[in-house]
């Protein structure tokens, strides 16, 4: 009785959370004199309308279940990795660059691609790992100082040794792209491409890393009580090092789903593209669980791209769907008090 | 389908023309170049009677990765003409193009090789090396400065042109040069504005969008306490930036929305551009300097007239990259 | 005649647990009142309740006769109920004086001046002949004197009736035994007291009274002068105890830990075990007596890995295991029940089953290149649950879930289930209820018979006595004695662990 | 350009830049202090930053002049302080992960500001407001030889204001019993509450507080240097100052100390350009110059910054 009620709250806190921002956004509409329905209306449109608009939102969600799956494979390691953002500017930049400078099968280069990415990210990660491990220092603040070093540092080096017409690197070979003209076709020349299955695949590696792998067992150990990590022979500046690596692993193939799906290329970037920041959200409506971070993302992925048909249908600002996504971290946040009771008193509730 | 987007659109007449533009990130109200090019849609909207919504209207993104749906689902929603303003939409408007044979398309400040495209630039280098000019004439101090955004191709032009201006009227004038390595850092102008004037420059010309709001606020501030410091403002007139101080010596104002105006009234007239590329210099008003010119001094402003005419005669060409300007100075010296 | 504090028929209950179920006391003025009970009786809860930390379900509290409901420590306070808690109440890095008067500061002109506070301070305890240093930082500072402080907090606070909530638990009896006479100078004073304590011999040497629960129920209040041990303790547990546990003799055989000049420093590089040599025996159980901080926590860390020995050596079955990671020197033959479950023994996020592979899940048949096998895990973890008789709902369950009793039950079979040749047992009793006590107790006994090592490690003095064959005295890092329970005194032992001489009690570890 | 022309160009500049991160520190320092992580000091800098805009403009059309940035502040710290509710209700009464509820106020803070201003003038970006908080020296200071030209001449007044707030803030801290009971509520709870401190009771007004110093912060931005409010004014400044705070080690005088150092490393990245021998490093490096000096003071001499004990966690009565 009680593990059902332990389950179902799992399901039930997002949905709820989810209707709630979505019930407010919809009252802040009104105040402001928005028409909600047509707006939602607009919205639903705007996600699933036709397959352009499907294939978009598949195509934005991709990324954030990496960065997703970033962020809570830290947590879940009870670390916080606010450098997702810096991590996968670096595998955008290492993924495009192996895609241009290189010339190979597509069986290899793709793939290839995809791990510079992911072993970029994996790198910008391991630093802030080792200043925790071994010098005690804050990894939020190094994380967020490894952001700012990534944006400047890729754009400097896009300048100074990739640049292209229209400040940007040169486009990569077909050999190492992500994109798919049936894609494309079957979803009206939308951009979605084969990222998505990277990222699912991805959702699963994470699953079974953490739960079915001794590798597993120790990250979360180590996450959840580091003394007795410890009085069991765990390495704890190891395993908080390799999570790290793991975490910025994700990012960084996030940042290959922009460099070879979406773009094909890398742009000089004014801005942090704010992916990284949006998966600290994917992963908490996901409850940090990987199938729930897939349904998260394409959650916001939808509700991105719908937010452009809302506002050119119903004239409402883009931004309010930000107020919407603030609203539901709130609530699930907010949340956390009666899970942690049920859990905690759950007979049966698995670890 | 396609079709039906055009019949479900409000005044029923499936082949009325529809005109649209997508904004990148800055928005309608950038006071730059997405705001004139709104500007000019308007106006043709108005002169032409089309509804707001149904027969112009724009889609702002508020990232990079929504230039492509923003400019598809107009394509989808039949609009005969969509803009794409700015070179960064470059990549987004070749692959619609390439995807939508039948759609027609425009860019502005680049270029984009598709017969299903015009591409809109302009002479900002023209434009700058007037304003040059007028820094050149009107410093006491014979030292001046540039801020640029970041560094590229396009503000390569405006740097350019500008200096080639300076040392034409003033040969002797010393020029200051640096990237702030973003459109929109206003301190990083700010403190950049502060060491030029404080190096003794005594007028700047900014070609840095939301940054270049940091080299008024620097030159307003010591404006305040005294000193004598100009701004040159960029795109549109930017007289108001520059007030109560008014600091703003003259803008080089580059006509977006001319731009816009004359190539949806030849797409309407069926006479699209496609595969052109359409450039606004001098001779079609399309840069020059801002119509609020109080501050310019009388013969800055015969200077101006007379560098006008030869730049349109050819008796001289201005300088676009760093190459031509060398080549440009060295000329000079002889 | 009329109480200081009478509380009625309380109850007070916890998830799970009624922790208080119609319990009476009451409490005299002037006198000495003790509150016996076992290990989670609830006694803390009681008196929780009675200090606003905690609202009772049921019940009326009375001080000085007139009915009150005390919601919240304030409301204590100034009724004039003060406590020193079990687990200290003291900000780690303010200084003595900085903890006393929190939240009710002396100020002038708005800011707290702390000149003025010390020499209040200073002043008191010299009253009460409770010597602190008021500008020390309670982090530098020994567990004695952190106790006085937090009485100090309570008199600062103007306190008529004062809780003293397991106050002995971490004292040497020299300690304990100046502690019982500032109490008995505060009843002079006319304030009253309430002692909770496990310990008879001080119910018998200070109290005046003394009421008696058990598991939450109130069982009746004597007066200590009309009772003995023995009574109490059979209204405490319900049935007759035997403190003495039943063991045949030991048969020590080869030696399996040998340790020799060894030196280890605390986290302020303090040689916290100062060339410490010590040799444990097959079939033997060896108990460390000694006061909290002569090095017992630096030993035990230095022996499993958990802490890097300066100097010295430590041999496990004459292998030399210096410094080697804790892994390495578990698979030597180390089983180890942690002093601190919480924050060692177990991951209390992780289901009970999970933690009782905690040593071994990368072994066969656990895991199979570095996938887990879950079947065999929950196999064991089952197997286990029964045999150590661990109450658990079921293998998953969270282990913080658990009650400590149980807790520490699963950390036993994990460990004693691996049947290491050298076991050690930190306080393996701590917060539990005598059935757990007995039970391992007699596990413990049983793996000294099946021939293997065991150090005990216990504050209790009764139980180091009881279960040890051999009991070594810790004083300040060094093995200061080696004596047989049989042959010794607690008297003897106390005097040992305060360093052989007496001596004024604080002053020892101040220096630390 | 000599060494000291060089000085006179890059401490001002300095300064200028720091006065904001100095503020929005110091609201971090507070909340953290009594034990609540405040992630969210990007969202609250940022909604400051909007409602000084706002209000500044406001100011000026109901003719208060030079007065309206000063208004606008006051009516920033308001907001600000508003604004930080969400947070404490999240992670004091319900218990919420103070980090995550933190990253909702960012989230929150982006969303509505633009969304408000699109409301309130139909475009993204609020109108250009005419009075600045201008520079100027400081009357007679800036007569004394070396530091006069360097820390009183054209210096903003704002700046001065963050210095002494950080004194301020030091002296709450350190020397009246709130800041003692802040403090203890941010080391350990438990202890507070026996000793009869309302422990929730200090952590909203701490959180609240900190949120007043965040919004004045964003209005300082925004009124001594951005002059409006667009979505990207407050770009990872809060961030910087989150970092300062960490980097300063939660004290006030720690974190003043270290926003002025980014402050200096910033300008000295922009200036360097223009000093001889620092021309010919590309940009790239001066611009990651402030970042990387941070990531190496805090593993090299700044060492391991200890976090109050209690702060993330949620304080329950009687939970052990
Ligand atoms: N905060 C709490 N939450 C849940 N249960 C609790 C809590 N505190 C105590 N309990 C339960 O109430 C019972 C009584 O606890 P309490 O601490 O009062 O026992 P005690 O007599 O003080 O034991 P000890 O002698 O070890 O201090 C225990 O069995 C424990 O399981
Ligand atoms: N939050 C809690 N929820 C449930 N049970 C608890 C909680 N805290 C303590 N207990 C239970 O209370 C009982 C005794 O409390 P605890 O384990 O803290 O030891 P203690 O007796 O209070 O401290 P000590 O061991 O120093 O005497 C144990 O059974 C423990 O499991
Ligand atoms: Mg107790
Ligand atoms: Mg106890």
């Amino acid at each position: 009785m009680n593990l059902v009620k332990g389950r179902l709250f799992h399901i039930l806190v997002p949905v709820v959370s989810v209707l709630l921002g979505l019930l407010i956004g919809g009252i802040i509409m009104l105040v402001s004199n928005y028409n909600p329905v047509s707006a939602y209306a607009a919205l639903i449109d705007g996600i699933f309308g036709n397959g352009y608009n499907l294939g978009e939102t598949i195509r934005a969600a991709s990324p954030l279940i990496l960065s997703g799956l970033a962020v809570a494979f830290a947590f879940r390691t009870g670390l916080f990795n606010i450098g997702v953002e810096g991590q996968l500017l670096v595998g955008w930049l290492a993924s495009v660059y192996v895609g241009i400078h290189f010339d190979l099968p597509k069986v290899i280069h793709l793939p290839f691609a995809i791990l510079a990415g992911a072993a970029a990210g994996a790198l910008w990660g391991v630093i802030p790992g080792i200043l925790k491990a071994k010098f005690k220092v804050h990894e939020v603040i190094t994380t967020i100082m490894m952001n700012y070093i990534a944006l400047y540092a890729t754009n400097g080096i896009i300048r100074a040794y990739m640049l292209a017409p229209g400040e940007r690197t040169k486009d990569i070979k077909e050999s190492a792209s992500l994109a798919s003209p049936w894609l494309q076709q079957i979803t009206e020349f939308s951009r979605l491409h084969y990222g998505i299955v990277v990222a699912i695949l991805a959702a699963v590696i994470m699953w079974f890393i953490l739960w079915k792998t001794t590798t597993g067992y120790e990250l979360r150990a180590v996450g959840f009580n580091q003394h007795a990590s410890q009085y069991a022979g765990i390495n704890v500046s190891k395993n908080i090092v390799l999570a790290m690596a793991i975490s910025g692993a994700f990012a960084g193939a996030a940042g290959t789903m922009e460099g070879l799906g979406t773009y094909q290329y890398m742009t000089i970037n004014n801005a942090f593209t704010g992916v990284g920041f949006d998966g600290i959200a994917v992963s908490l409506l996901g409850a940090n669980g990987s199938v729930g971070i897939i349904i998260a993302a394409l959650l916001f992925g939808g509700l991105k791209i719908g937010s452009l048909t809302m506002q050119s249908a119903a004239g409402v600002p883009t931004e309010l769907v930000g107020i919407v996504i603030a609203l539901i971290i709130f609530f699930v946040a907010s949340s956390y008090l009666i899970r942690w009771l049920t859990n905690r008193f759950t007979k049966g509730g698995k670890i | 389908g396609k079709d039906d987007g055009g019949g479900s659109n409000a005044d029923g007449k499936k082949d009325a023309f529809k005109v649209a533009m997508v904004t990148d990130t800055g928005g309608v109200d950038d006071k730059s170049f997405n705001q004139s090019a709104w500007e000019g849609l308007q106006k043709f909207g108005k002169d032409n009677d089309l509804k707001k919504g149904t027969g112009f209207k724009y889609l702002q993104s508020t990232s990079a990765s929504d230039y492509a749906p923003n400019l598809n689902s107009l394509v989808r929603e039949n609009y005969k003409l969509v803009y794409g303003i700015g070179f960064l939409m470059q990549q987004d408007i070749q692959k619609v193009a390439k995807q939508q044979p039948k759609a027609q398309l425009a860019l502005v400040d680049s270029v984009v090789p598709e017969k299903n495209v015009a591409s809109i630039t302009f002479k900002e280098h023209e434009g700058s090396f007037l304003v040059g000019l007028i820094a050149g004439m009107q410093t006491k101090s014979n030292k001046v400065g540039f801020v640029g955004g970041v560094d590229s191709e396009l503000i390569k032009k405006f740097e350019n042109g500008f200096k080639a201006g300076v040392k034409t009227a003033n040969p002797k004038a010393e020029i200051f040069v640096q990237y702030a390595g973003d459109f929109n850092k206003a301190e990083k102008g700010q403190a950049i504005a502060n060491t030029f004037y404080g190096k003794g420059a005594d007028i700047i010309y900014h070609a840095a969008g939301g940054t270049g709001k940091g080299v008024f606020t620097e030159a307003k501030n010591r404006s305040k306490n005294g000193e004598k410091v100009w701004v040159i403002g960029v795109d549109r007139d930017q007289h108001e930036e520059g007030m109560p101080e008014d600091v703003t010596l003259t803008s080089m104002v580059k006509r977006v929305d001319k731009a816009v105006e004359e190539v949806s009234k030849q797409t309407m007239d069926g006479k699209f551009p496609g595969g052109k590329t359409v450039e606004f210099g001098l001779d079609e008003d399309g840069v020059g300097i801002a119509p609020h010119k109080d501050n310019v001094s009388k013969d800055a402003l015969a200077k101006v007239d007379e560098y006008k005419k030869k730049i349109q005669n050819g008796d001289i060409t201005v300088p676009k990259t760093d190459k031509e300007y060398k080549t440009f100075e060295s000329n000079m010296k002889k | 005649m009329e109480y200081v504090i009478e509380m009625r028929n309380i109850r007070k209950e916890f998830p799970g647990i009624v922790a208080n179920d119609n319990v009476t006391l009451q409490v005299k003025k002037g006198e000495i009142h003790a509150l016996l009970g076992e290990n989670g009786a609830g006694k803390s809860t009681l008196m929780n309740v009675l200090f606003g930390l905690y609202q009772p379900e049921q019940g009326e509290i009375y001080v000085k006769g007139k009915p009150i409901s005390i919601t919240d420590p304030n409301v204590a306070n100034r009724l004039g109920i003060g406590m020193v808690h079990q687990h200290f109440m003291l900000v780690e890095n303010f200084t003595v004086t900085e903890n006393i008067i929190l939240g009710k500061e002396i100020t002038t002109g708005g800011r707290v001046d702390l000149k003025k506070a010390a020499k209040e301070v200073k002043a008191l305890s010299d009253r009460y002949g409770l010597s602190v240093d008021p500008n020390a930082k309670i982090e530098n500072i020994s567990v004695g004197m952190q106790q006085r402080v937090e009485i100090l907090k309570t008199l600062y606070r103007g306190a008529e009736i004062l809780i003293f909530d397991e106050p002995t638990a971490v004292l040497t009896p020299q300690e304990i035994h100046e502690l019982m006479e500032i109490m008995k100078k505060l009843v002079a004073e006319g304030k009253s007291i309430i002692l909770i304590t496990h310990k008879l011999k001080e119910i018998m040497e200070a109290c005046d009274r003394c009421t008696v629960i058990r598991r939450g129920r109130g069982i009746g209040t004597v007066d200590v002068a009309e009772t003995n041990p023995d009574k109490l303790a059979a209204m405490m547990v319900g049935r007759e105890v035997n403190f003495k546990v039943d063991k045949t003799k030991a048969s020590p055989k080869q030696t399996v830990l040998k340790i020799e000049g060894l030196v280890v420093e605390d986290a302020r590089k303090v040689p916290a075990v100062d060339g410490l040599n010590l040799e444990i025996k097959a079939g033997e159980i060896l108990g460390i007596a000694g006061v909290d901080g002569n090095g017992q926590t630096e030993l035990l860390e230095a022996i499993t890995g958990l802490r890097k020995a300066v100097k010295g050596t430590v041999e496990l079955n004459g292998k030399n295991i210096t410094n080697h990671k804790p892994r390495r020197v578990t698979e030597a033959g180390l089983g180890h029940i942690p002093q601190d479950r919480h924050k060692h023994g177990l991951v209390l996020d992780f289901s009970i089953g999970t933690n009782m592979v905690l040593q071994t899940y990368y072994q066969q048949p656990y895991s199979k290149h570095k996938i887990l096998k879950f079947p065999a895990i929950y196999d064991k973890a089952n197997q286990l649950i029964k045999e150590f008789d661990v109450r658990t709902p079921s293998e998953h369950t969270l282990a913080r879930a658990l009650s400590g009793g149980n807790q520490q039950k699963a950390i036993i079979a994990r460990e004693v289930d691996r049947s290491p040749d050298f076991l050690i047992a930190a306080q393996p009793t701590r917060g539990l209820d005598v059935g757990a006590i007995e039970f391992i107790h007699s596990k413990l006994i049983q793996e000294r018979d099946k021939g293997k090592a065991v150090l005990l490690l216990s504050f209790e003095l009764d139980e180091v006595m009881n279960v040890s064959d051999r009991i070594a005295v810790i004083y300040e890092g060094k093995i200061v004695a080696i004596v047989d329970p049989k042959e010794t005194t607690e008297q003897e032992l106390g005097l040992l662990m305060a360093g052989g001489k007496k001596q004024k009690a604080g002053d020892r570890s101040e220096s630390r | 350009m000599d060494f000291f022309q060089i000085l006179a160009l890059i401490v001002p500049a300095a300064i200028v830049s720091a006065a904001p991160l100095i503020l929005t520190g110091l609201g971090g320092v507070l909340s953290e202090r009594s034990g609540v992580v405040n992630i969210g000091l990007e969202g609250l800098m940022m909604f400051g930053a909007f409602v000084g805009a706002i209000f500044t403009h406001y100011g000026e059309q109901w003719g208060l002049g030079a007065g309206s940035p000063w208004m606008s502040f006051v009516v920033a710290i308001v907001a600000g302080a508003l604004f930080a509710v969400p947070h404490a209700v999240a992670s004091i009464s319900f218990k919420a992960d103070q980090v995550v509820s933190g990253v909702a106020l960012n989230f929150l803070a982006a969303g509505l500001s633009i969304f408000l201003t699109k409301k309130l003038f139909g475009a993204g970006q609020t109108p250009d407001i005419q009075e600045r908080i201008g520079k100027g020296d400081v009357p007679l200071l800036s007569k004394i030889p070396v530091i006069g030209d360097l820390f009183f001449s054209n210096a903003y007044s704002t700046s001065f204001v963050a210095v002494f707030l950080a004194f301020v803030v030091w002296y709450i801290i350190y020397k009246t019993p709130f800041g003692l009971r802040l403090r203890s509520v941010g080391e350990h709870p438990m202890a507070a509450d026996t000793m009869g401190i309302n422990v929730i009771k200090t952590r909203y007004i701490s959180v609240i507080m900190g949120g007043a110093f965040a919004g004045l912060g964003g209005a300082i931005y925004v009124a001594s240097i951005a002059g409006n409010f667009t979505g990207s004014t407050i770009s990872g400044q809060g961030f910087m100052a989150l970092a300062a705070m960490i980097f300063g080690k939660w004290h006030p005088l720690g974190a003043m100390g270290a926003a002025l150092f980014f402050g200096l490393a910033q300008s000295l990245s922009i200036t360097g350009e223009q000093i001889p021998l620092l021309k010919d490093i590309p940009d790239v490096y001066l611009l990651i110059l402030p970042y990387v000096l941070t990531i190496l003071a805090l593993a090299g001499f700044v060492g391991r910054a200890d976090a109050p004990k209690a702060s993330g966690q949620p304080y329950e009565k009687g939970k052990r």
